[in-house]
């Protein structure tokens, strides 16, 4: 279980993120939450791809054209699925905050509950 | 910007010694003293910022104590890479070189963040913490 | 490289293209930006056409990105089945921009249209995207461009528009996160993301709880993104509160290619043999697929504001596929496949009617429906017609899919799914007739005064559509044995 | 085996996305969430992922933070206090545990944490360590992975951040004639900031260029430094005032860079497919640029995609920012 501390770590912050989303009753805090389970998700594959003793994955000077053995270098390419996913990141946090602001504009509150109420009472 | 030109004054001169005994023993003392003496007003710092009473002498220990500590601790990271390094050559340098210019940044940013901070809590109100024990 | 063989990009780039020149007319000539549009689709769908043709005749089709082997570049891989969900999405975008040419004015604020139209081919650059493409983070990526662009178009629909679409936005980044949660699994026993690649590594790992894991979360996160019955919740109120420009494109697009992607991942990464008998969850997805249909039927009856009714008989139809699928009979997986076609035009053309109806008469509640048949002599044919394919009456496509369906749940003993088929035939039925008995017992209201009647650029594309449903019907032979060349081996 | 500063880190990064959700008031609660972010970036650079810590550095911590704040500005900070809904909560909760359970499930079968013989690490991965330098001559492996291997995704990951501005655009643009609202937002006059971002803003924009062209050579590249270069707009537009900002670089202007970048990209891969070969192929620019072979073109052709990355970038984080804090109006602002 220790050996994969990390593993136990992202599954816990996934759990919370999911929580906040839907528990949460302020649309600000679900859209942190939203956020929180993204990074989730990032740590996840991040730390698949990390070898233990190993560098960034930057060739030095020196070794450039030495054979290089891969172990010595982080894993290359969950780096780059995860710089898409946090540039998708923050695109969809920007839209959310902007949805988020036109139903402040709407209903002058954050307040999931009270939403839904005025919703309610525009109804009737 | 002082301390820039001290330390690039610094590397000019070890540079040409770097791996002499002598010379790495005083770079370590440096990196050791800075280190520790970094870490100490961070610790002031953080103590300063749970233990004064209100938001002005807090900001005042925020401010101050992480400006400094952060500078000595960046200084002890740019000497460590000089002397970490197999053979002194460009890519070390300009990355000691680059460390330095961090220094700069929190050197401008971080007073003026302060500053800010102060100003925003003066006009929205906030009043200042007398000490009411010593005054009865 | 040949033109024939730059095709798969083609089908790619001229929308991605397109949208962006449109984002730069827009600014500078907005005038030029519809026309613009109609060029780059028309030349789009003839690029699908040629495809679509091509690898009839040659077989599958493979296309690299930036000239890289497979599993280090980005590949994409062309056989008949993607052929044809893109000449499905060119000739639904295709009829569905042509309405938009008028609703979008009646919708969208002017100044705005050329952000629209970039978003509007941006959007459709995804759909395409997320059919073709042979790389399961590449999918991801696209699915993205297509929900971000999606959330825009849908929320400018105006205020409950905008609460809506802040659910979708919330549930859909969850779909697509599991989504990746379950690739995540898969790369990390397998260390590769192309799906040619992931079908050769899987059967080594056919029992590690990674690979259930994976499944689990993969299916879970396009079942979110295709509304299936319990994870549903998000699509009626998205669907009836965005603007019908939007809904035209995604409606008939969004929820059915999911459903395709997930037959992708059935046949080409996990493989039949793990799908249909390692895992043993058959009768559990027929029930659920059966429960979807008779929810979606259900609570279709009981709205009575057209645009609900329709998202939920989405909703049913979504179980007719999913269910066909996973009967597991070539006849019913054959035309489950067939009904997403079917299913689309439908679809489409349940919106369109829907957008005219409200431009005319303002209003959507099943009474209004009599002035519908009384004055909207075109929009009505077409209502008969779509209405006709749903119920599945015999010379429409939906009446084959339904056929081939039950006789597929038939040969594997899942009786309760016929069942189902039929209820949701039953209430198909009710509800059109009860839009059509407005026409003899209700009073016709006095419509509020407006200028639209049916313009031409609605009438077209409604004819278009409705001819397409009949086509497809009458065609039936070709497209089945089109599809059933497809199945893969072990299913047949 | 990582254990280390790596386990503390991840404990206090769990701590702190707890505070986040937890605490009453939003505007504490998304500074939190920004030191959540910066640690997080920390334990990425700690397992060698320094680009990717890099951005979620300047993304993750900087700029969204801005964005959280901006929307707060204008709104309110405050949260109601809620009734307790039970059943929602233990809805959300079996919810929560279920997805955490299945997770879980696979848990035994995963490599252990810093395995380099995990076949994650030595597939495909290993093919780019050995070679990606031999084939770009590019020594930052991310670098040559993102914007030539895979750079289709990357383009469509440029088109993403385009939808998001595009999309603010098309939902919050207000037109002119929509009536002032009041905000109790006021010129900012404080001559100390002012100074202090005049005599920074250069330094940044500086930077921002070197993290775009250095990305060959370290962390960084055209997003970090795209978002270096947007993050100075904002400055300025936080320092000064919005008409100030405004001169600098128009909004129509904005949206028309944006675009561009786009276009510098894809345009830049379409040239390939008019010379015969696949799209992104930058291999074909040899035959366009004078005397490179084909290896330096692809090196070559890297920089120039970065540049329209970083110029669609600093376009979409100045205009999501300045259509959040000024709500469309592109009059007022923080």
């Amino acid at each position: 279980m220790i050996l994969k501390f990390n593993y136990v770590i992202m599954i816990i912050l996934m759990m919370l993120g999911l929580w906040a989303m839907i528990a949460k009753k302020n649309i600000i805090k679900k859209l942190i939450g939203m956020a929180i389970f993204q990074t989730g998700i990032i740590l996840f594959y991040i730390s698949m791809g990390a070898k233990s003793g190993s560098n960034i994955p930057i060739l030095d000077y020196y070794d450039r054209y030495k054979p290089i053995d891969a172990a010595q270098y982080a894993n290359p390419l969950t780096q780059i699925l995860m710089l898409t996913a946090i540039v998708v990141g923050v695109a969809t946090l920007g839209l959310g905050l902007t949805l988020a602001r036109k139903i402040y504009d709407d209903y002058k509150t954050f307040n999931e509950d009270e939403i839904l109420q005025e919703i309610k009472n525009e109804h009737d | 910007m002082a301390i820039n030109v001290l330390a690039v004054i610094l590397f000019a001169i070890i540079s040409q010694t770097i791996h002499h005994p002598t010379v790495q023993l005083i770079l370590n003392i440096l990196i050791m003293a800075s280190l520790g003496l970094g870490l100490f007003f961070f610790f002031a710092t953080s103590v300063g910022v749970l233990r004064f009473p209100d938001f002005f002498t807090r900001l005042h220990a925020a401010g101050k104590g992480d400006t400094l500590s952060t500078i000595l601790i960046l200084l002890a990271c740019s000497l460590f890479s000089l002397k970490s390094a197999k053979t002194l050559d460009q890519t070390t340098i300009l990355a000691a070189i680059k460390i330095l210019l961090i220094i700069n940044f929190i050197f401008i940013g971080s007073p003026t963040a302060t500053h800010a901070l102060i100003e925003a809590g003066y006009n929205s109100e906030i009043d200042p913490w007398e000490n009411n024990a010593t005054r009865n | 490289m040949s033109m024939i063989n730059q095709l798969p990009f083609y089908v790619v780039g001229i929308p991605l293209f397109t949208a962006l020149i449109i984002g730069v007319l827009a600014i500078v000539q907005p005038k030029l930006v519809r026309l613009t549009g109609l060029v780059g689709i028309i030349s789009g769908a003839y690029a699908s056409l040629t495809l679509f043709l091509t690898v009839q005749q040659s077989g599958t089709k493979y296309y690299t990105f930036g000239n890289w082997p497979a599993p280090y570049g980005i590949e994409y891989s062309v056989d008949t089945l993607n052929a044809l969900m893109i000449l499905l999405i060119y000739a639904v975008s295709l009829l569905a921009y042509v309405y938009s040419l008028r609703s979008v004015i009646i919708e969208i604020p002017s100044n705005k249209h050329g952000y629209y139209y970039t978003l509007y081919f941006l959007l459709i650059t995804g759909l395409i995207g997320i059919t073709i493409t042979g790389d399961a983070f590449n999918l991801y990526v696209l699915y993205e461009i297509c929900a971000l662009s999606s959330y825009a178009l849908l929320a400018s629909g105006g205020k409950r528009a905008t609460l809506a679409t802040f659910y979708y936005l919330l549930i859909g980044t969850v779909g697509a996160c599991f989504y990746l949660i379950g690739v995540a699994y898969l790369f990390i026993k397998t260390g590769t993301l192309n799906m040619g690649q992931l079908f050769e590594h899987i059967p080594s790992i056919y029992f590690t709880s990674s690979i259930l894991v994976a499944f689990i979360f993969i299916n879970v996160g396009l079942f979110i993104k295709m509304a299936l019955f319990p994870l549903h919740g998000w699509l009626p109120n998205v669907y009836t509160k965005a603007p019908i420009s939007t809904t035209c494109l995604l409606a008939p697009l969004g929820t059915k290619l999911s459903i395709y992607i997930l037959i992708r991942f059935y046949f080409h990464v996990f493989g039949p043999e793990y799908v249909f008998q390692v895992l043993n969850i058959q009768p559990f997805m027929v029930w659920l697929a059966t429960l979807a249909i008779i929810v979606g039927s259900v609570y279709a009856i009981f709205h009575t504001n057209y645009r609900s009714t329709i998202a939920f008989i989405i909703v049913a139809e979504i179980g007719y596929i999913i269910g066909g699928l996973w009967i597991g009979h070539p006849d019913s997986i054959a035309a489950s496949i067939y009904h997403i076609l079917a299913d689309s035009l439908m679809t489409l053309s349940l919106f369109m009617i829907a957008g005219t109806v409200l431009f005319y008469l303002k209003s959507e509640k099943t009474s209004a429906f009599a002035l519908t048949f009384r004055q909207l002599r075109i929009t009505s044919i077409s209502l008969v017609v779509v209405f006709a394919s749903i119920v599945g009456i015999p010379p429409t496509s939906g009446f084959f899919s339904k056929m081939y369906l039950i006789k597929g749940a038939f040969a594997m003993g899942h009786y309760q799914f016929i069942v189902a088929l039929l209820f949701s035939s039953l209430a198909s039925l009710f509800i059109f007739f009860r839009l059509f008995e407005a026409y003899f017992y209700s009073k016709p209201p006095e419509p509020a005064p407006s200028i639209i009647k049916e313009d031409r650029l609605f009438t077209l594309p409604m004819i278009g559509v409705s001819t397409g449903i009949i086509l497809l019907g009458v065609t039936f032979n070709y497209w089945f044995s089109v599809i059933s060349r497809i199945i893969p081996v072990g299913l047949r | 085996m990582l254990l280390g500063i790596e386990t503390l880190l991840l404990i206090l990064v769990l701590i702190l996305a707890v505070v986040s959700l937890w605490i009453r008031d939003l505007m504490s609660s998304v500074v939190v969430f920004g030191a959540y972010s910066f640690l997080m970036c920390l334990i990425w650079t700690g397992m060698g992922a320094v680009d990717v810590a890099f951005t979620e550095a300047a993304v993750g911590a900087g700029v969204s933070t801005v964005f959280f704040v901006a929307v707060l500005f204008n709104t309110t900070r405050r949260i109601q206090f809620n009734p307790l809904d039970l059943s929602a909560k233990i809805f959300s909760a079996i919810l929560c545990i279920g997805t955490g359970y299945l997770l879980m499930l696979g848990l035994s079968d995963l490599p252990s944490w810093g395995d380099p013989q995990a076949l994650v690490n030595t597939n495909v991965s290993k093919y780019y360590i050995e070679s990606a330098y031999k084939q770009t001559k590019v020594p930052n492996l991310v670098t040559a992975v993102l914007a030539d291997y895979r750079a289709f995704d990357t383009m469509f990951e440029t088109c993403v951040v385009f939808i998001a501005v595009l999309g603010i655009f098309m939902l919050l643009k207000k037109d002119g004639r929509e009536p002032l609202k009041e905000t109790s937002a006021k010129a900012n006059d404080n001559l100390i900031i002012r100074v202090a971002s005049r005599f920074m803003v250069p330094f940044i924009q500086l930077f921002g260029l070197y993290v775009v062209a250095h990305g060959h050579y370290s962390p960084g590249g055209g997003f970090q430094g795209g978002v270096i270069l947007g993050a100075s707009l904002i400055l300025v537009a936080m320092a000064f005032n919005i008409e100030f900002v405004k001169q600098l670089l128009s909004i129509k202007r904005m949206l028309l860079l944006a675009v561009i970048g786009v276009i510098i990209f894809a345009g830049w891969g379409l040239v390939p497919v008019f010379l015969g070969q696949s799209f992104l192929d930058y291999s074909a620019w040899a035959a366009l640029l004078p005397g490179t072979g084909e290896i330096m073109a692809r090196s070559h052709s890297m920089l120039a995609v970065e540049i329209g990355v970083a110029i669609t970038v600093m376009c979409g984080m100045y205009g999501i920012y300045m259509s959040l804090v000024s709500d469309g109006r592109f009059d007022k602002g923080l």
